[in-house]
């Protein structure tokens, strides 16, 4: 790698670079006075934002806003946490036997993923704007009272997975191992949905949500790209939830609720959807701010709706734009009419 | 299934609809006039409930607290709208459905603090407190028999005042064209924060008159919320007469689909009813014109 | 004669971009007055500010003696100023009849406009009353757009772009029926392109050139001086 | 449980000196706010009421709490609990809803904690997945709806109709009330989740004319279907049954005038005939101004249970052995009546049945009409291994 | 084979019997109608007659009711819109419809890359990749919007947007330029600035220019199309529509030059 090159990785992504570095160093901050509770603190943060990635690929980049991304998630968590239930009752499932390694179970949990992405994604993609939201809304619905009438896999009661996942043989031994491999996959997944939305396939993603029916007239039917980054988003998130499986050992249907979509809606909101990283800051402003929120009132859901309801009002572009505004604000211009 | 009882599930269904009718009125109004999605919609309709069960232990009347609840949170509209909301009818859908998600977390710790977590007593008006009979061997709810009636009383005025009113041209006027409709006198802003009042009004109005029947309690308003929602995009946003059509449609399909099918699928029905109605009809069956 | 509607020294632009720089002209009572200049010079940003569309930055906008820029949009028209937008913006879920009944204001006096008389004054209308708006041709739609100003009963009308994109029979048509109008005593602001129709109407003439009022005078005045249209009208 | 850093070393060193003799770190994970909200507020105020009757003491020790709020979402719990346990808390007791409480079990109990159960006690916990640490001081959920199902059986009720949501708690409670009635079932219909309108399916009632209906429907959902129940003529003709904790003091003002005639099986009443139970009615009416609800009076007997097994080991968990053989021996008198913990840790108890009236001063009550069975065990003991 | 034989073959563009009713109404009547090779074919007509409706049936938008559209002696009458894109039929909006929220060269390279059909590459860099810039910025400097490249276009004038429509339409390599009123909103001076960009086409590209500004299409076009109430009333070199007694009646009038 040249020296420019370096630079031109490193100079315009310095925020997101400085994140990553203090989320690297943090379980070494909290072996010196934090506790081992941050540790876990934050690997649902950075589940939370892994799946808030996958799903700004379509809501900040492709203009959709679906209400149905907690079902990836779920998707994701089920297939790893079914597949180990099997495992611990030794029996078969669909003539198969289940598992406990990760190598096998995660692969399968995105499969499955890209599957149902794209069988949903043919149908809700079909619609727009408010439609589209409550179509994506109703097969999240859908799915969600699915898998509370499925009494075998625990119902509303979820499952509890007994086995320790491995990764052939590997156990995850402590919390920071699964945070470290968290923060791994997220940072992959950053990259990798960064050069895509630069790419070719991005820019028509971009380009669609912009103007559907001046891509179709340059020679572009935009629905097959959709569809494409449907899936991709739907399977990024559906990795969130195999990670989510891991760090939790339990999934229940409540990891797959509308809220949890919206949840997902609003970390990236939050953390602005203009940059693939955006939702990494609105998981650790909406999950810190929850947790400390909580800690303090017991009315903590009235100042978190009253903070979000602000950066609403006051930042359109969410937290990312904090710092324009501010900066405007200083020069003293005048906001646009 | 004798005919008595297919006749009892069918009024069944018809209520169910006609209640669903109310909620979803204020919410595709305001979503097709001033193109603005309020997810906070179930709030107004638990603050109605809330209100209403207030007003009834205080007076001890039912119709004058019903009044009252929908007038105070028709009040409570007007003032969101005219502080926060109208800010947001140029912003995305985005920005409202995130503005709105507060709103409801607001709204629910509001009611907390107020009315604590217990649910309320709400008891049904001392006249409508028996069944009647309607046809040899079924008795019918008498308070159903009115929320039947009152919806259908909405429904109809309702499409008199924007079909038949001049206001109701401004209303569509201004819907379509802001900026031309204000420049022809008619002060927009105002007939808009209207129009969302009277949205929270109905709001109100079904949830006072789910409350002698349900659970007054914090959150009743989202899972309602919900259906309210696949009622509005099923009969096309902003169409009142595709909102009444849906919902009696909801209602009849829930009603017979509850009794016909295992709880797995009568749980989904109308999700699988509203994925295959936009699929084939992606702006609802009655795309309103606006 | 008393300037019945006068603008002072306006300024407004959009965000940080001023679009008028100094703008004033007068318009006396049942007068017929046009506002020309190429294509981004200010002519529907005047428009827009006395509309109360866009909020003035400065000067003043006067009407019968008072003060009325900085008004909400629909304070201005209620208080009698007509408006043809450039575009038309006819109502296209209201039928023809319900684009004229929404804009009605009654002023109490003899003689007003109401739906019937509009159809008297353009019967083209009348046959399609109970249209949608959105199933009318280009003329028809203008038609509808100065009717329904009309129905407002202005003291002073104001179009914008009266006959853009429309055929040049149907142009004809229109400007004969504001040639009507204007006999009848209402006073009209224009903004259009069509400078051998305008010639015939007009008592006086503004020329806008990159936010200022750089030229005025009467008809006869612009017809003299070639030099003129070239150099600002582009001709 | 796994520790691999030294930081979770560390902590657990610390733990070990850091606690004195006489202070008990307590952790009480409740749904405190949300539509649910009202049942762990109840739940606490019962645990508090025996704290503060007790100047904040457990036999002898100095109480320390920690509350949390689970919010009723599972990852909410496991995050409660997350921190808790590394805060290292002794015992865990206060969760209101079986899902909530299998998503947060397992690292407690891996921690070496206990957890006390003041409500939820699935079945596999009770069964196949029981643990040495795991203590239910309520019931196991079948056990609401076997008392009842005792007392039908004893009573010759026949063509029965049962009505639950379609979750695992309806279906247990379901199972628990069928373990023991033997009778025609006339039909049995299992509703979605949360549902609000129950008419098509009490049509669907009147169609079948059964001789009783035993329902199961928690909370709001169950002020839908009372009332509803009530509004159709049907209450008259056809007299409800539902199990313990079916129409309690957490939703019966709620319901109001339409609940009277409802009957309903308890594990424990308000008018229970002993000491410590009128010590709690009273205490807590006059620090509350409410009559206590079922979730209220099990969280003040939990407390009471914890309270009798420090006693019974001078005040100091220390040694967790010794506190488990305390709670597993001890002689324990219940606000219910007769108590003691099974093999798998569930309670050995007595079931009532009780009747909503209206009491001297108007308000709605279950009064207590008789008691229909003693030394209750739950299902699933046979199946629980419990390795010392 | 020459131009001339080309032309004398088989015209770029064909109609023949096109029909489209809207309920009652009759949007385009049993239209014959065609677009040689390398000429600016006008088409006038009065509000209402049909031509915005003529150019969504072209490009694919609407289907007709009857009738063939025959394109380079292809039947593409039932063809999805970006099939046709593909194959060359190129639009500009009667409203302006660019990529707001992209920059002016980042608008073309969209259309470039649409031309070039790779479209499914999810690595390299675009902002980079000089087979995109490169004929993009050939473009701009062809409708001259050079300077403005980097600007938002959300963020240019109205004038400069009609440029870059063009450029864009112009990416495609089209084989049919529809042009749909390129003129409307401008001033004379935009729109003089307009008339000699299109004059610079002519000959090689084939146009069908859709406009309400009689010195355009006079100046501009090889043929002038008159529709009225969706039927061709005449076809023919700018003079002889000039004196049409039926264009004077149905369209011109009888003022105007």
């Amino acid at each position: 790698m040249t020296l420019s090159s370096v630079r031109q990785l490193v100079v315009p992504n310095w925020p997101v670079l400085l994140i990553f570095v203090l989320l690297a160093l943090a379980p070494v901050w909290s072996m010196y006075g934090g506790s081992d509770f941050t540790i876990r603190l934050l690997t649902r943060a950075l589940i939370l934002a892994l799946a808030a990635v996958g799903l700004n690929f379509v809501l900040g980049f492709g203009g959709l806003v679906s209400l149905m991304h907690a079902s990836f998630f779920g998707v994701g968590a089920y297939t790893v946490a079914i597949l180990a239930h099997h495992d611990f009752n030794g029996d078969t499932l669909f003539g198969l036997p289940g598992t406990s390694n990760l190598l096998v179970s995660g692969p399968a949990a995105v499969f499955l993923a890209l599957v149902f992405a794209v069988a949903t994604g043919a149908l809700v993609l079909r619609t727009k704007g408010a439609y589209f939201i409550m179509m994506t809304l109703a097969l999240n619905q859908m799915l969600f009272f699915f898998m509370i009438a499925l009494q075998q896999y625990g119902g509303e009661d979820g499952m509890q997975i007994y086995l320790p996942l491995h990764l052939s043989g590997y156990e995850f031994g402590s919390d920071s191992a699964i945070y470290y491999t968290v923060l791994i996959v997220l940072a992959f997944f950053v990259f990798l949905l960064s050069r895509l939305v630069c790419s070719r396939f991005g820019n028509v993603i971009r380009a669609s949500s912009e103007n559907e029916e001046r891509l179709t007239a340059i020679g572009i039917s935009p629905f097959h790209y959709k569809l494409v980054a449907f899936t991709i988003s739907g399977a990024v998130t559906a990795v969130a939830g195999v990670l989510w499986a891991i760090s939790q050992e339990y999934v229940s249907p409540a990891d797959l609720s509308w809220i949890r979509s919206a949840d997902l809606v609003v970390i990236a909101v939050l953390g602005g959807l203009v940059r693939v990283w955006g939702p990494l800051v609105g998981a650790l402003v909406f999950v810190l701010a929850e947790y400390f929120l909580s800690d303090i009132t017991v009315y903590w859901q009235l100042v978190f709706g009253l903070g979000i309801i602000a950066v609403v009002v006051l930042f359109p572009g969410g937290m990312l734009s904090v710092w324009a505004t501010i900066r405007k604000i200083n020069w003293g211009r005048a906001h646009d009419a | 299934m004798t005919t008595g009882l297919f006749v009892e599930q069918s009024l069944n269904g018809l209520q169910l609809g006609v209640m669903l009718f109310l909620v979803t009125a204020g919410l595709t109004l305001v979503f097709g006039i001033m193109d603005f999605i309020n997810l906070a919609h179930g709030s107004l309709f638990m603050f109605g409930a809330f209100l209403a069960a207030t007003f009834v232990k205080i007076t001890g009347i039912f119709w004058l607290a019903l009044i009252l609840a929908v007038l105070a949170t028709g009040l409570i509209g007007f003032v969101m709208e005219f502080l926060v909301l109208r800010r947001f009818y140029h912003r995305s859908h985005l920005d409202q459905v995130l503005l709105t998600f507060g709103f409801i977390l607001v709204f629910n710790d509001i009611t907390r603090i107020i009315w604590g977590s217990i649910p309320l007593p709400m008891p049904l008006p001392e006249i409508l407190s028996m069944p009647v009979q309607i046809m040899p061997g079924v008795m019918y709810p008498s308070f159903r028999i009115a929320i039947l009636v009152l919806g259908l009383i909405v429904a109809l005025c309702l499409f008199l005042i924007i079909e038949r009113t001049r206001l109701g041209m401004w209303i569509r006027a201004g819907a379509s064209d802001r900026q031309m409709t204000s420049a022809l006198g008619v002060n927009v802003g105002l007939v808009f924060t209207l129009v969302f009042a009277a949205g929270a009004a109905l709001a109100a109005l079904a949830g006072i008159m789910s409350g002698p029947i349900s659970a007054v309690q914090i959150g009743m308003g989202e899972p309602i919320l919900i259906l309210a929602l696949v009622v509005t995009v099923i009969g096309g946003i902003g169409s009142v007469k595709g909102a009444l059509i849906a919902a009696i449609m909801i209602g009849m399909v829930d009603t017979f689909g509850r009794v016909m099918f295992p709880p797995a699928i009568s749980s989904i029905l109308i999700y699988l009813l509203m994925v295959l109605i936009l699929a084939f009809r992606p702006r609802g069956l009655f795309p309103a014109n606006v | 004669m008393s300037a019945f509607f006068e603008i002072k020294n306006l300024e407004a632009g959009y965000g940080n971009s001023k679009v008028l720089f100094d703008v004033s002209l007068k318009i006396a009572e049942g007068e017929f007055v046009t506002l020309m200049g190429r294509n981004g010079m200010g002519k529907s940003t005047t428009i827009r500010s006395i509309m109360g569309i866009l909020k003035p930055t400065a000067g003043e906008i006067y009407h019968d003696g008072t003060r009325i820029d900085g008004l909400a949009s629909h304070k201005i028209a209620k208080r009698g100023i007509g408006f043809v937008p450039e575009g038309r913006h006819i109502f296209p879920n209201l039928s023809v009849r319900e684009n004229l009944l929404m804009a009605q204001i009654k002023r109490g006096s003899a003689n007003e406009w109401d739906v019937d008389s509009v159809f008297d004054f353009f019967p083209r209308l009348a046959e399609r009353m109970s249209n949608g708006g959105d199933q009318l041709s280009g003329g028809e739609q203008q038609m509808l757009a100065i009717g329904r100003a009309l129905m407002t009963n202005p003291y002073l009308l104001i179009l914008d772009e009266a006959t853009e994109g429309l055929a040049p029979i149907i142009r004809d048509e229109i400007w004969d029926q504001l040639g009507k109008l204007k006999a009848m005593g209402v006073s009209i602001l224009i903004v259009d392109k069509e400078l051998d129709a305008l010639s015939e109407l007009a008592d006086h003439h503004f020329i806008i050139e990159k936010g200022e009022i750089v030229w005025q005078g009467d008809n006869q005045a612009l017809m003299s001086n070639p030099a003129i249209h070239e150099k600002f009208l582009g001709v | 449980m796994k520790l691999t850093t030294s930081a979770a070393a560390i902590a657990l060193l610390f733990a070990v000196t850091g606690a004195t003799a006489d202070t008990v770190k307590i952790g009480f994970i409740s749904t405190m706010s949300g539509p649910l909200g009202g049942t762990g507020n109840e739940a606490s105020d019962g645990f508090k009421l025996f704290l503060d009757q007790n100047d904040g003491k457990m036999g002898g020790a100095e109480v320390e709490m920690h509350w949390e709020d689970d919010q009723a979402k599972p990852d909410v719990s496991r995050q409660a609990a997350d921190k808790l346990i590394s805060e290292d808390v002794d015992i865990f007791t206060g969760i209101i809803f079986s899902n909530v409480l299998l998503s947060s079990i397992k690292p407690i109990l891996d921690s070496g904690a206990f957890y006390i159960s003041n409500n939820a006690a699935p079945s596999q916990i009770a069964g196949k997945l029981c643990d040495q640490n795991f203590f239910a001081v309520s019931h196991q959920n079948d056990q609401l709806y076997e008392g009842l199902g005792v007392y039908m059986q004893e009573m010759n009720f026949d063509n029965v109709y049962l009505m639950a949501p379609n979750y695992p708690a309806g279906k247990d409670m379901m199972a628990g009330f069928k373990r023991h009635f033997q009778g025609k079932i006339a039909g049995e219909v299992y509703t979605a989740f949360g549902q609000l309108d129950y008419s098509a399916e009490i049509a669907q009632v009147r169609a079948a004319a059964p001789s009783t209906v035993v329902f199961f429907y928690p909370g709001g959902m169950g002020i839908n279907f009372v009332k509803q129940y009530q509004q159709s003529g049907l209450m008259g003709e056809i007299p409800v049954y539902t199990g313990s904790h079916g129409i309690d003091q957490s939703i019966l003002p709620a319901v109001g005038d339409a609940a009277i005639g409802v009957n309903s099986g308890a594990i424990w009443s308000e008018f229970g005939d002993n000491e410590a139970n009128r010590v709690f009615v009273e205490g807590f009416e006059k620090a509350y101004g409410r009559i206590p609800s079922p979730y209220a009076a099990m969280a003040y007997d939990t407390a009471r249970v914890i309270d009798a097994a420090l006693t019974e080991v001078g005040g100091s968990i220390e040694d967790r052995d010794a506190f488990r053989t305390a709670l597993e021996t001890m002689d324990f008198s219940s606000i219910r009546g007769n108590f003691k913990f099974n093999t798998n840790h569930m309670p050995i108890m007595d079931y009532y049945m009780t009747v909503v009236e209206k009491d001297a001063q108007g308000r709605l009550v279950n009064a207590l009409k008789s008691k229909v069975a003693s030394d209750l065990e739950d299902g699933y003991v046979s199946e629980c291994k419990i390795s010392g | 084979m020459t131009l001339n034989e080309k032309i004398e073959k088989e015209p770029v563009l064909r109609l023949a019997g096109l029909t489209k009713r809207f309920g009652g109404i009759i949007a385009t009547d049993h239209l014959d109608f065609d677009v040689r090779a390398g000429e600016i074919h006008g088409l006038i007509g009065p509000n209402g007659a049909g031509k915005s409706t003529l150019v969504a049936q072209i490009q694919g938008n609407l289907r007709p009711d009857e009738g063939s559209i025959i394109f380079e002696g292809r039947d593409i009458t039932v063809e999805a819109p970006h099939r046709r894109a593909k194959l060359g039929v190129a639009r500009s909006f009667q409203i302006t419809s660019v990529f707001m929220g992209f920059t002016m060269l980042a608008n073309v390279m969209m259309a470039v890359q649409a031309q070039a059909g790779h479209s499914m590459w999810f690595w390299k860099n675009t902002s980079m990749d000089s087979s995109l810039i490169d004929p993009a910025m050939e473009l701009l400097e062809l409708v001259g919007l050079t300077r403005s490249a980097q600007a938002l276009a959300q963020n240019v004038s109205y004038g400069e947007r009609r440029q870059l429509e063009l450029a864009m339409a112009l990416a495609m390599k089209p084989k049919l330029l529809l042009l749909d009123e390129p003129m409307a909103g401008m001033g004379r001076q935009d729109g003089g600035r307009m008339i000699s960009l299109l004059e610079t086409l002519k000959g090689r590209y084939s146009i069908l220019l859709v406009e309400h500004d009689m010195d355009a299409v006079f100046t501009l076009s090889d043929r002038i199309s008159v529709l009225v109430a969706g039927r061709c009333i005449a076809t023919g070199s700018p003079e002889k529509i000039k004196s049409d007694a039926g264009v004077r009646d149905a369209y011109l009038g009888h003022k105007s030059t």
